[in-house]
This record gives C-alpha cells, structure tokens and sequence, in this order.
C-alpha cells in the first residue's frame, strides 16, 4: 500500500527487537472477542487512478456554480479567489503544520493568526479578535454564550433577520428555553427586537446585511441594548459588506460574529469556512478560542505564541470559556491572504462591484411583472417576492440551467408567510448576461 | 523555576540569554519577514477589478464612515511574504512530528485533489438537490465507511472537529436522558488522563464532572466506575485507546456497568487510528464516538484546522442524531434538514464539512479495509518499537504492557540533571525534529507523548530513536546548558509567554514614531 | 589565488574550514537529507496498481535481463525526501533573485492553474486537428502578441528554450543566405560581451565567429561593425539591450550597415523585459529574434528549465520559419506540419512548449499592452535606482549613463580588500539575499550584473541597497574575513568545484561496505 | 496591475533619488523614432477572473484525454502521474528557482539532478547521463554531433523504424546531405541499415520500440556498428518501456537518448518535455548539457555542484559541445519523483500492466475482420493496417469520441505505403471498455 513504508521484512525486523511474537500480540489487551483478525466487509485498497475515477464521477454528478448564472448566497457567496491564495495555502508547511504549540517552530503559523486578528479588528472595528472559530454559525452560539458570562444574565433575543441556520444553531446549543427568544421572521427589514430587551436580557443578536438582505439600524440597536445593560451580538455572513458598509464596532457592538467564507474560501457545499469573532478587550477574558500575542524571544527577538490559554479547555478543563480545539486554520490564512491581496483599496473596489450587481439585479427583477422587491437598501443580496411558491419555481429554474438562488420555505418550511421568497445574491463575478438569462427564465417560470 | 503538577516550566526562567545564534537573525533559507501591516499599506492592491463608473447606491444611511486601515501587497509581495513566513513553519511533509494524541500521518496529495474538483469545491450548499446528487453521495458513502468501521446505528458528519463531535455525541446524550425522563442526570464521569475538551464539553452543556482516577497501569478499573456511577450520572466520557496510548482492557465491563446504571458511554475516538479496521467500537459498547478526520482519516491539520469530527451512534442514540442528514428517497439521495420528533436540531449552518468528507472518502477508498487495518497496525508497531527502543534510558509510567498508537514516557529519567521535558523538547528542535507531546496527559510527571503514527518508516524511528538516546545520555552526563538553552538553531530561541499573557498584545498598532 | 581574465578565482582555495555553523549539519528547518538510494529500494514503492495475472508476453527475446536497481520511496517517504530537499533551495518566491541577464521576476499562480486546465494539460500533440482548435487558438494569439510588440512579420513558436531560438533563427538566416546563393559566408560577427549561446549558437551551425569589440561606454561602434563585415559575413549577433544592461544606440545604423553588406541582424532577446511594449524591436531592423518566455513572460525557470524560446522573424526570414506553424483555414485553424517550399524543416518534435505558451498567453492577458509597457519602464526603474543608490560605493564600469533593466559594476570597488567578486556574492547569501550574476559580461573585471526586474518593490530594493552597501563598507574596512568564509549560514559552505571536476562523481554508487 | 508593487509616488521618489525627470529619460539611448510612450495595439490589462474565463474558454474547445477512450501514443504517452507529482512541482523552491549556480543555497536541486542522473544511468543501462535535454527528438539530433565528434566521421545512418519527427529533426540540424542517410518508413519491422553501415559512418540511430512498436533487435545493431568503428546511438520514446525490455547499455549502446514524458509529465499538446541522455563514461566531455557532480563543502560535507562546465557555452562558448542552456530542470524533477515513487518494483509492475493492455488491443484489433496487425513483438504500442486511408477513418472515429491512434500518413505525408497505417498505444489506463468501444467504432467505420 503506498502509503504505508514497512515491507515485511522490516516489520519483523522491528517486533524482534520489540520482543513480541506477532503484531496480534500488541493488541494483547483488546478483548478477543471485539478482535478482528480478517478485513472488515470494505472494499480492498486501491491505485491512485481508480479512486481518482470514482472521485471524478460523484464531482461529475454535482452542477458546479461555475456551470452558469449562479445567484444563491444566503450566508456564502461566489467570489473569484485568487489563485495566488489556494497555491500559498497548499504549502507543506501551512497545510501539514499542527496547531503552533511549539512556538520557535512555528513562527510562520503564528505571525499568520496575529496578522489575522489584526485584519479582523480592522475590518470589525472592534479591539480584539480571535484566531477563528469553525464558522459563523458556531460563532453566533459562541457569542450568546459568552454574553451570558459577561452579563451573568441569561435572557437572549434573537432578530427575525437572523439566518434561519444560525437562529436553529444557537437553539440547538442553548436550548429551547424562555431565556431564548427567537422573533419570527422579518423578510421585509420589520421587527420589534429593540421593544422586547428588558433588563434580564443579556444579549441580542442582529444581523446585517440581514438574511433577507437588508441593511438593519446597528448605532440604534446598540443604544437600545446597553440602555438595558445588554450586549449587541452583531452577526456578519457576508464579510465583504464591510468594505462598503460601517463597521459594527463604530456602531456600538460588543461582539461581532462574522462568517469568512467570502475572502479566500471556495463554496465547498457548505465547509469547511472560518468563523471570525471580535470583541472589546475588556471581555477578551472570557472570549472563546485562540489567541496569537506578540512577545520576544530569549535574544529579545520580537515572536508570537499562543496567550491567555487559561482562557481554553487544555489548561482550564471543566473551567475553560469553551471546549473548542481544532479550529479553522487554514481557512483563517486563505482569508487573511486574500484580504492581504486586496488590501482596502481592493476590498472597497470589490465591495462597490458586488454592489453595483446587486442594484442592476434588483432593477432587473423589480422590472419583471408580478414580482416584489422586499429592499429598499441592501449590499449584494435582496429577497423577492414571486406570484407563485418559490421552491418548485427555483427547481424550474436550475433545470432551465440557472441557479437562482435560495427559496426561503426551504430553511422555514413552517413559515407560509414565506412561501414565495426567493434569497438572491450577486457577486463580482455576475455578468449582465446572466441577469439577463435569468430575467429570460424567470418569465418563462411565470407566464 | 517552580514547577506545576505536571511538571511543567512555568516561566521561560530557563533560558539565559545566550550569544545569539546566526539563524535567528534571518538569512537566505531562513528569513526575518515584517508584518503585513509593515510591508502593505491601503493603497497597494494584489488584486485588480475592473473599474466601477459612478451609480446610485442603495446603502441608505449605512455606508462606511470609519476606517478600514486594511494593509493591500500586489502579488509578488504576497507570495513571497507567505512563502517566507511559511519556510519558519515545521510541517509533517518537512519531518517526523511526534505529537501524542494528534495523530500527525501522511496526507495524501491526492486528496487535495479530489477535494478542488469543481462538483465538490465549486458547489453551493443550498443549491437544490437535484443538482448536487454526487455530493450526497459522498456524505452517504463516508456514512458507510464510518458505521462499518465501527459497527453503530447512525452518523452525524457535521460535527466540525473533535470537540464539536463531542459536543454533538453529549447533546444527543442529553437528549436521549430527557427522552426518558432522565433529564435529572447531571453528572458525567471523566477520567482524570482525559483530554481537556472532555470535561470543557461536559461543562458546556451544565454537566458536572466526576473525575475518575487512574489505575497505576494507566488504564481505567472498572471498580473505580461502578463505585462512581449512580441515579445522577448521565454519562461516562471515555477515551479509547485512551491519552496514556493504552487500549482499555475493561471497557466491555465498563460499558455494561455504565448502561445497567442507566448512563452512556460517550467514547473519545481521537484515537481511533490505533484500532481501524482492526476493532469496531461498537462491539465494546459504546454509545458515540467522534472520529477526527483529520487524525484518523488524514484530512491535513492546517495549521490548527479546519477538521472534522463525525459522531456515530448506537440504536439507543441514532433517534438523537441532529440534523442535517443524507437519506436515500423514491427520486435519488434527499438531505434530511429539520429537526423531525425527538433528533436534534442543527449544531451548525448547512452541512458540515464537506472538503474534509471528500478528502476522508479518498482516503479510504485508497487503503480500502485492508488498507485501514494495516494503518492501525503499523501505527501499533511503529509506537512499540520507538517504546522498545527508548525504554534502555527512557521512564515508561506504565511499562510492562504493549502500548497503542503512541508510547508515554514521564521525566523520571531526568531526574537531577536540571533538565525539564520543555528543556528536552526544546533540544530536539535542534536535532531536527519536533517535539512530541508534552505535560499530556495530566496523570503522568512531565509526560512525554510519543505518536510516531504509521506514515514513519523504520529509518525515520531509528533515527529518531538515535537522536532521543543520544540527547537522553548527554542530559544524563550533565550537559544542562544544551538543553535549558535550546532551541539555538530555530528561527526564534525560547519566547516569553508570561510576557505575553501578562500584557496581551493581540494585534498590531503602529509604533509611536509613525503614530505621532 | 589565481584569477583569469574575468577576474574569477579559479578554486575554492578563499576558504578555510572554519568551525563548523550550526546550519550545516541539519536542523529541523534546514534538514540534512540523504539520497534517494540510501533512504529507498528495489521493493518499496509508493504506486500501487492492479496486480497483473500471468499472461503470454508479446516480448520475444527482447524482455530485461540486466538489473534495473531503481530505489523506490512509498508516497509519505517520497513527499518528506522532495520537502526536505526543496528547504535546501533559494526561489524567487522566498527572496530577491537578482541574477543579471535571468530576468528572475514574479511567476503568477494564475499561469500555472491555467496551464493545468484539462484541455491544455491532458491534450496529445497528434489528436485529429478537429479536436484541438482551442489549442490552436492559443499558438495564434501568442503568435499576434509576439508580432505586435515586436512589429515583424512571422514567428516561430517551436523552439523550446533562448539557446534554441538562437539555433532556430540562425538556420533561417543560413537558409535565406543559401536560398540568395549566399551559401558562402560563413562569418557571424559576434560582441565581445555576448551571452555564451551566441558564439556556440554560430558554431553550432558551422559557422566561425568573429569577435567585435565594445566601447569604452559598454556599447557596440558602428564603425567597428562596418570594419567587420564583408562577403564573407553572413549575420550578426547582437543582443540588445545588451549584457551590459545598456540600450544600444547607434543599433538602427548597425542594422542598416549590416542589411547594406547583405548580412542579417540576429537580435539576442533575452532582455526583452526592458523594452516590451516600448519598444518593437522590428522598428529597429532586426531580422530575427528570440524571446525567452521564461524570462520575459514569466514562466518559471523550474530549477533550470524549462522555458521557450519563440524566434520572431522580419518579412525577408518569414519565408524560412519552421514547420509547424499555425494558420487559418476554411474549417477553423490549420496546423501547417510539412515544410513547404523554403520553409525550415522540424526543430523539434510536435509543436514546442504548449505549457509555457499557456502561461506566457496568460500572463500577456493580465498585463495587457498597458501593463506590459509598465512593467518594463518599471523593470528599468528598478535597475537605475539600485545603480544610483549602489553607485556612491560601487564602481559601475559604464557609470555615465541610465541602464536598462540590469545595473553593471565591477570588482573596482573592492581592489585591495582581499574581496573578490565571488567572496562578496557568497557574503550575500549569510544577509538573505541570492547573489546578482557574477563574471559575466566577460568583458568587465569580476563583474556584478543586477536584474532587479519589475517585481521589486522598493522597501525591498532599499533592503537590498542597504545591505549591500553595508557589505561593500564592511569589506573596504578590512573585514575580508566575513567574505572569504560565507557563506556560514546556508546549508553548506563553499563547494570543493575543483575536485568535483578533477574525479567526477556524476551518479550515485553503493559505498564499499555495502558493495563488499 | 496587481503584480507591479510600485505606487505613482513611490516611482516618483526613485526617480527623485536616481535623479531622472521622468522614465522616458531613463530610455533616452533609444532613438526617438522606435520609442513608443503609448500603448500599442493590445488589449489592456485585464482582473484575474476575466483571464481565467477566456483561458477556461479555449481550454474547453479541446478535447482532454480522458475525455473518452484514448490509443494515441507515437512518441507522448498518456499515463497516470500520482498528484504528489504535481503537488510538489509546484512547491516555490522547485518552481522558481534558477539554474543552480549557486550551489550553496541550491542544493536541493542539485541532489534532484544527481539522484535523476543516477536514475537515468539504473534505466538505460549506461554509466553517465546528463541532467536533461529539451526532449527526446533535439536529444537525438545532439547524440548525432556528438557521434560525429566522438568519431571524426560524419556518416549518419537513422533507422527506417525511427519516429519520423526525430528523423526530421536531425536532418535540421546537420543538414540535408549525403553523409545523412535517411532510411525508408519500416512499419513491418524490416529494414537494412546494418548492411548500410561503412567506415565513414559515425553512428546508426535505433529506436526501441520502434515508431511502430516493433522491438528491435540492438545487439544485433550494436556488434554490427562496432565491427566498423561506428556507434550505436539508441532512441527510446516510450520509457516505461525499460522496465520490461532489456537495457540498451546492457546490449552495447553507445549513446542512449530518450523521451521521458511518460513520468511524471503530462501530455500539454507536445511540451515541455525532457530529454535523456546516456552514454559511457570515456564520452562524457563529449557530451552536451549540464552534469552534476559530488564534492564536498569546506566543512567536508557532502555537497553537490554543476561540473564539467568546460564542455559548456558559458565557459567555452564557441567551442562548447552544445549551444544549450536552459533545459528541463522542472520536467526532470517530475520525472525523477514519479520515478522514485515507482521504484524498481513499481516500475516493473506499470510496464507490465502496460504490456497487458496492449496484447489485449493486439489481439483484439487482430480478430477484427479487414485489419491487419503488423507487430509480432511489441510493447504498448502497435501497428495496423486498415482496408482504406486512415486519416479519414480516424477523424470518423473521433467524432464518435474514440482518439484511436495516429495515422501514420501525418507524419508520412508523402509515403503511400503507409497510407492505410495507425499507430495505437495502450497504457495502464486503458480499460477493457475502452478497447470494446474502439472495436465497435471500427467494425462501424469499416463497414
Ligand atoms: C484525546 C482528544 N480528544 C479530543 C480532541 C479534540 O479534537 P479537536 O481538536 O478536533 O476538536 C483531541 C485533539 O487533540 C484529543 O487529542
Ligand atoms: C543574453 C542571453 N542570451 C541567451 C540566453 C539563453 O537562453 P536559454 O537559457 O533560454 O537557452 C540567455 C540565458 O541566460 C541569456 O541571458
């Protein structure tokens, strides 16, 4: 098998020098009834090229985005990555690194995650960052439960322009309780939130551009929260608004959860992508995952090491903020990387051309009779109304060889009052073509 | 310098300032790189766009007033500042990397490759279904493989790593308690060799932990569980082949005193590439196990991830699985994505992590069984072997017996030469490897954590085992100095991490000069 | 220490074994590496494939009887060896790389995914004509390129490197001389600073070289061109600019004086970089000229190669291009492979480097015509600003006037320090850098040509500039020492080159013990 | 531009220090007539994903490989090179290092080149090799001069079985004239050049397996050149081929040159490539390109270096053996890897997997009625004649999706003997369905 070195001669060679019989005889302490001695029922192992072939056939069976017009977003989005990003993190010694515990060693790792929280406090406008968390969703969950601790309050709200996968998240890990308030669904920007914080509230999560598509009133929400004496969890899915959109920092968050996906990450059905979180240094104490700080070497050299790891289950256990470990490392450098490439004169551009699509997008349906366009203001994503359900409407579509975007029944298929609405996001790599072609198509759906 | 429980330095006390030595400074091979915010500024771009004329916004109120300060290199500054950084990097394609517990094998090329297919790498996870059929398919085949290597019920794939499949199984265990209206059980059995995030996650979720001590073999007395299971135990968290590199002799017993107590045996299965293809934890009894895929299945560490940690469930389980999962329907693979009567919700967006399942698959399909359960066993071997070799001077805790994937030694063989387990480790950057494992686990003085995994060939171990003695033997004769000051032949000599933490700088501002 | 003309010591008799650096006996980041045959053999191998039942061979007598003893590395063992080995390497992506005359620039990752798209990489040369038009395609738009900026009529794609072109060229000039009845002229007048493929390219081809000596300003006289030719000249090898880094200016006379004495202008293009886009050489009256993609274009230099060296033809050599060539037809692209009356026969087999015309096609796309353009003024920035700032302590032989894209000094600045050109270039590796080309143009004293190109930003340049003066300052100091010993800080010192040569070792063979 | 790092004001401050007014005064040595200081005719510079959208578009008007069943071989052959092969390849310090003239900070290219000279040596037979040619057919044409030098004779003899754009190029390097002796296309195998060799011939050039894939006897060859002072120049296009046919160092070659794209490279229409050379030791300061060569470090450690530079242009110049320089650094290290990724065993078990498939394809193309095959001893590769013209039936086959082999007649324009020839070559990658689907498309166009 070519990845396993041993011949069998070597193999012998070393349990006579281990002093055992047969390799069974390491297993000595395996009960033999759970032993197997013969293959499991799996098939044998077998060359490069045939699993190639069987891998190319199930890539085969799955329309790519790059296959035609392409507007789904709804929490990630198509964006061209440099191919400078996806060569530099292929690297050996960034893809097979372990996480930086050795530090003189791992310089590279480390000095990485420093420049990446940096970007990411930039981007934020918030004091301090993490080195990654999984992904936005996780995040999100991670936030509620450290505004608890912050607050030694428990009651959260959760805003009905949350993304309906992040809402289902934060349930799932805090539990369905009176403390969570999950408000219903407001696809067009509508919403009480600001009405329900009460002085039991820790914490409400907004997030903006919404999942809808709206811009929501942060400067507002964070007012209405610390009047209360509750934090503001600002929730970002699409990272690239930032370039054009105020920063939740400057706006009053306390914490900022973002997914990175956008920046340097390809779509991959779903993961792996990298989770952000930022937040006030005076909480960076009870703030979840890893940390990169600067500090010097024996010789005074200025290097970096992973800090305050009180903070983290491998020195505090059952104390620690979280019991996150493995986190999205190489996610966080293709991100920090592609931002590197754009820098803020790359990221505004981007941001303005993701815009600028997003408008003529929504002009274009706007235009097509019968449909509704639920936003006044938005970055690159719009919900819009359709005469008809939305979810055969998008199977038509995709069969007519346009992906155009994401129904929304299929994340709250409880919901009618959402039946028709389709989630659409432009990106810079939408065409006027494909606006067109799916303007075409869309009124062939209809007529 | 005051020593904790483990044994392990508190301070950087050890290292006088030596003579610097030439590495540090940055040469041709081995570079000084500045910052990206040293080198970039907000005018310089990598990227270029094609220019965008004027247009009416629609961002109302909400565009951007503050600023962005972002650093921007065109791309030749790019490459070669990552390139650079990279070269400071150790990595397991550049050398043996012996870290107990983590697993650090060979990752196939190829699965990089098959993960950039454009059907996997290019697809959007709410994308209809019709449209993603092969992707389900590989969740369905990955399922598989997962449920016949370890003979379960049920699978969650989305768990994102270790701890979240932790998270996952334990939820599901909750779930499972309150189904039966045992929602009372608030207490989780960990042993004390336990990795933290089993007792972080049992904390999580509002459990208490109960630790279970050790045997002096290293491995768990049943006795020990049976005297601490009770009417308010929900669970055990049980790590097998457990953090001591020893498969459980008693964990049949131990998992039928659990279930008779009315609890659950969550299994930590980080370790699963001891015993793939070789033992199938479900016919110890477990009730969920997560497999890293980026220990066992090769899915490469990044850096620190992304990972992916699948939870399998037993019968008694799998009705608590979460969602989302793959399920075969009348017109092709249908992607199962709320929560029906008594499984859990979602414990992230959309699906998991699909690149990691690509990857994992082609793994598999390259060993196939045969292939898996010779890994497991030449990992068993290559672990005896450096054991074998390294016990002439090396303390084992717990020698006698035949250890796992990984071999435990503790500092006992330093006793009296001034020379501490980070002293040691820090020598063998210098001898051109990585340290292994240290002060892990918890229950062993100093410990030392040796996981040569698989991918080592026998030249590599001896070698390595060369070295180790070598290093051994002059820590012995009383050459301290090398060792309290090592690493001399690294990028970076020792850091001060008090410093760090004491005054956390965890971003960078501009120095004062270009501030004022 | 003996030197020759060039000023070039002869041995490596500058260096005393020092005491060992530490860098040189391997260390977790720098890793000594043994060879493949000693870590691998005969019976591991990191392929698997089907195993074949027995079967009638179809070998006759013809089957392998002699041993093959080819060392074989499993995959993980085969990815550590090439890993470790590539640490060993300077690249462009890990720090400057001024070699003169090399044109080390960035080599974009776009070009490289490009070049692997399916329908490029996995495409044989000899596939019906029908199922290949978009590489056609990409043969004409590379050719449309090459023609614009150079304004002449024809080009050959095939040749497969600079000294390849030179052969190409040269044969359409020999062709075109014996096609005029000028078979007879058997003179190429040839520079004194030309690049070395140009003598042996003229030789190659039977013809004898005639030297013409530079100016005291680094260029060529006209008048001396005029005094050489005759009937019995029938080219010209000129590079231009030239090795000196120097645009020569009185080049359209020359070229007029060398068509009036029925020769031809053969114009090394292996500078190219510093006037793309601004200036086409066919303005100048060239008759052919080759261009080296993987200097100007950026494909990279791989270690060594490979490149391409498309040769672009005036209106009188166009008539004598090589086969094949592509043209439009009625049924889409046609590819011309016999030659037909006066044309070239093959120069090679298929149609040359389709790899580096992908790039070359790629990265021509990303600049466009306004990039390319700025890339070489930028290209010629770079070189006059390093030349300026340098020049306070270094000795630039031409020192008057703006450079090209390389910025020439001499050994003059270092007369009496003990230096030599060498020992400074060796001490510029211990502070980061790879050295500039060193002893070539032959016709200046220990010559140091620096090619900065376009791809330097200027906090690196000024890194650079620094550096080297430190150096320069250090070594008029009296401080030969650093010089002589470097470098301390790569992976070896100075290399015995005298004794590879006296006895050569050019493959690998068992020591004795394992022999006997 | 994205890869141009100056900013305006940073060109401008390094005009300010070298004292210029602008750029032009920079070009100020060229005549103004040839300066342009606007753009020419070409499109501007243009974003990555634009590139990359026109690149994919060409790309996508040829048909891949592994599109569908595939038999075209003569002389580039479609194997399965392992994706470590190309992952490394790519690694920065591989790609975009320079000629290793500088050996201190190049050693690992350096090692690469002896340990693929060492494997080139093991593979033919021979007691030195370089460390690369362009490719196989420009290696043939220097083993031709080196012949010719080596023996201060000038009569050159090429097999009628040699690939004929080998053929071609030698005769564009030495010219057409009567001391080069061309013999007639031999598809059956036959051919007289022994008897054609005299005391004025420098070398016979042999190629094994021929261009129609018939094995040639060189023992033969070899007493028969040695009995009248000439050598034996051997060709191999196909190199797997060693692993299952003997050594020509074994059966008296002088000079071995070789094709080696089959490891490690892809097809890419034709190039890059990389060319063997081997020969004996006495001949080595005769040999063109670049050796590498062990020595020592002042510290007496082993090291490697570029050696024997006096036959080189660099050093000699005009009397250099060869004008190379640049020459398949890159393919040679992907060669090797692939090499060394087989192994002995490897290797032995690929050629004869490729031998499998290809009786199957014999004796499959031999049962169809109306074809003839033409080879008796063969490799993976071979000859048959159809019942009419085989360019046209090839073209009919393709439009059935079936790459079936080359017509003889695209090499041969001008040779009706072989009008009616395809060359087919089999792989490890040739699967029974694609010889069945094949079988089917001819009976279909024959009929
Ligand atoms: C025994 C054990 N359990 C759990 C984990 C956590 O896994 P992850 O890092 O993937 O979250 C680890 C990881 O090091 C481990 O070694
Ligand atoms: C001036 C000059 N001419 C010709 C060449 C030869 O080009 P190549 O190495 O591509 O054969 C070079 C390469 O260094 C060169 O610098």
């Amino acid at each position: 098998m070519r990845y396993l070195p041993h011949s069998d001669a070597e193999r012998a060679d070393m349990l006579a020098a281990i002093g055992a019989a047969d390799v069974d005889a390491l297993f000595a302490a395996v009960p033999r009834a759970a032993y197997n001695t013969t293959p499991l029922e799996l098939p044998p192992h077998s060359p490069e090229f045939l699993v190639e072939a069987h891998m190319r056939q199930l890539s085969g069976r799955n329309r790519a985005a790059g296959d035609g017009p392409f507007f789904v977003g709804a929490g990630a989005y198509r964006h061209h990555v440099p191919a400078s990003v996806d060569h530099l993190i292929q690297r050996s010694e960034w893809l097979t690194a372990y996480t930086p515990y050795q530090p003189e060693v791992s310089q590279g790792t480390l000095q990485m995650l420093f420049e990446f929280q940096t970007q990411v406090t930039r981007l934020t406008g918030m004091e301090v960052a993490n080195a990654s968390m999984y992904d936005g969703s996780t995040a999100t969950a991670e936030a509620v439960l450290m505004a608890r601790r912050l607050t030694r309050r428990s009651r959260i709200l959760l805003s009905g322009g949350l993304h309906p996968h992040y809402r289902d998240v934060v349930r799932t890990y805090v539990g369905d309780g009176d403390d969570l308030v999950c408000l219903s669904a407001s696809p067009e920007g509508q919403g009480d939130i600001l009405d329900r914080i009460d002085d039991s509230t820790a914490a409400i999560v907004v997030q903006t551009p919404d999942f809808y598509g709206h811009l929501r009133d942060l400067q507002a929400a964070a007012d209405a929260a610390h009047a209360r004496g509750a934090l503001l969890i600002v929730v970002v899915t699409e990272i690239v608004s930032l370039g054009l959109i105020e920063a939740p920092g400057a706006l009053g968050a306390d914490i900022v959860v973002a997914e990175g996906q956008s920046l340097g990450n390809p779509l991959t059905f779903g993961g792996p992508y990298v989770g952000l979180m930022a937040t006030r240094k005076e909480f960076v104490r009870q703030m979840p995952g890893r940390l990169c700080g600067e500090t010097v070497d024996a010789d005074g050299n200025r290097g970096f090491v992973l800090t305050l790891s009180t903070r983290e289950q491998h020195i505090r256990r059952e104390k620690a903020t979280s019991n996150i470990c493995t986190n999205s490392g190489l996610c966080a450098l293709a991100f920090s990387i592609h931002l590197g490439l754009l820098g803020e004169a790359g990221l505004r551009k981007l941001a303005r051309l993701n815009h600028l699509h997003a408008v003529r997008l929504a002009d274009a349906l706007a235009a097509i009779p019968g449909i509704e366009l639920l936003n006044r203001h938005f970055f690159n994503e719009m919900t819009v109304r359709l005469p008809i359900p939305a979810a055969p409407a998008v199977e038509a579509l995709a069969q007519r060889g346009i992906l155009a975007g994401v129904p929304v029944s299929r994340l709250e298929p409880d919901d009618p009052q959402v039946e028709n609405l389709i989630v659409l996001a432009a990106t810079e790599l939408t065409t006027g073509a494909d606006i067109a072609a799916l303007v075409n198509a869309l009124e062939e759906v209809l007529a | 310098m005051s020593m904790n429980r483990e044994g392990r330095p508190t301070g950087t006390g050890t290292v006088a300032s030596a003579e610097t030595s030439a590495a540090t400074s940055g040469s041709a091979l081995l570079p000084n790189e500045p910052l990206l915010f040293e080198i970039g500024d907000t005018e310089h771009s990598g990227v270029d766009l094609p220019d965008v004329e004027p247009f009416e916004s629609r961002l109302g109120g909400f565009g951007r007033k503050s600023p962005l300060n972002l650093a921007g290199l065109t791309e030749p500054e790019a490459m070669r500042h990552y390139v650079r950084l990279s070269r400071l990097n150790y990595s397991i394609d550049s050398g043996m990397y012996p870290l107990g517990s983590c697993t650090m094998k060979h990752n196939p090329r190829l699965n990089e490759k098959t993960a950039r297919l454009p059907g996997f790498a290019d697809v959007h996870p709410l994308q209809p279904l019709s449209t993603v059929q092969g992707a389900l398919q590989v969740m369905e085949e990955l399922a598989d493989w997962l449920l016949t290597l370890t003979n379960t019920t049920a699978v969650a794939l989305s768990p994102k790593a270790g701890a979240h499949g932790e998270l996952c199984g334990m939820m599901a265990i909750k779930a499972a308690q309150e189904a039966r209206g045992q929602g009372h059980r608030k207490v989780v059995l960990v042993p004390e060799s336990a990795h933290g995030t089993n007792p972080a996650t049992a904390a999580f979720l509002g459990y208490s932990v109960k630790s279970i001590p050790a045997r002096d073999d290293g491995t768990v007395d049943v006795a020990a569980v049976e005297a601490a299971l009770g009417p308010d135990v929900a669970a055990i968290m049980l790590t097998n082949p457990n953090t001591c590199g020893l498969f459980e002799p008693q964990v049949i017993e131990i998992a039928a005193a659990v279930h008779a107590a009315g609890a659950f045996f969550y299994c930590d299965g980080a370790n699963f590439n001891a015993i793939m293809g070789v033992v199938r934890p479900g016919d110890l009894g477990i009730d969920a196990m997560h497999i890293n895929l980026h220990k066992t299945f090769s899915t490469p560490h990044g850096g620190g991830g992304p990972g992916a940690g699948p939870v399998v469930l037993s019968a008694a389980l799998a009705p608590h699985a979460p969602v989302p999962f793959v399920r075969r329907g009348a017109e092709g693979l249908e992607l199962v994505e709320h929560a029906e009567e008594g499984h859990l919700g979602r414990i992230t967006a959309f699906h998991g992590q699909m690149g990691m399942y690509v990857r994992a698959l082609t793994y598999m399909l390259s060993h196939g069984g045969d292939g898996l359960a010779q890994a497991a066993r030449d990992a068993v071997l290559n672990a005896n072997y450096v054991k074998a070799r390294l016990e002439q001077v090396f303390t084992a805790p717990f020698g006698g017996q035949a250890c796992m994937h990984e071999a435990l030694f503790d500092d006992g063989f330093l006793a009296g030469t001034g020379v501490s387990t980070l002293d040691f480790a820090k020598a063998m950057i210098d001898e051109g490897f990585h340290p292994m494992t240290m002060y892990f686990p918890l229950v062993v003085h100093g410990a030392m954590l040796i996981e040569p995994t698989e991918s080592e060939s026998k030249q590599t171990l001896d070698h390595f085992c060369d070295v180790m003695l070598e290093l051994a033997g002059d820590a012995r004769e009383g050459n301290a100095e090398r060792f309290t000051a090592a690493p001399l032949r690294a990028p970076r000599r020792r850091l001060d991490e008090t410093r760090a933490a004491r005054a956390p700088v965890l971003s960078w501002t501009p120095p004062e000069a270009a501030a004022g």
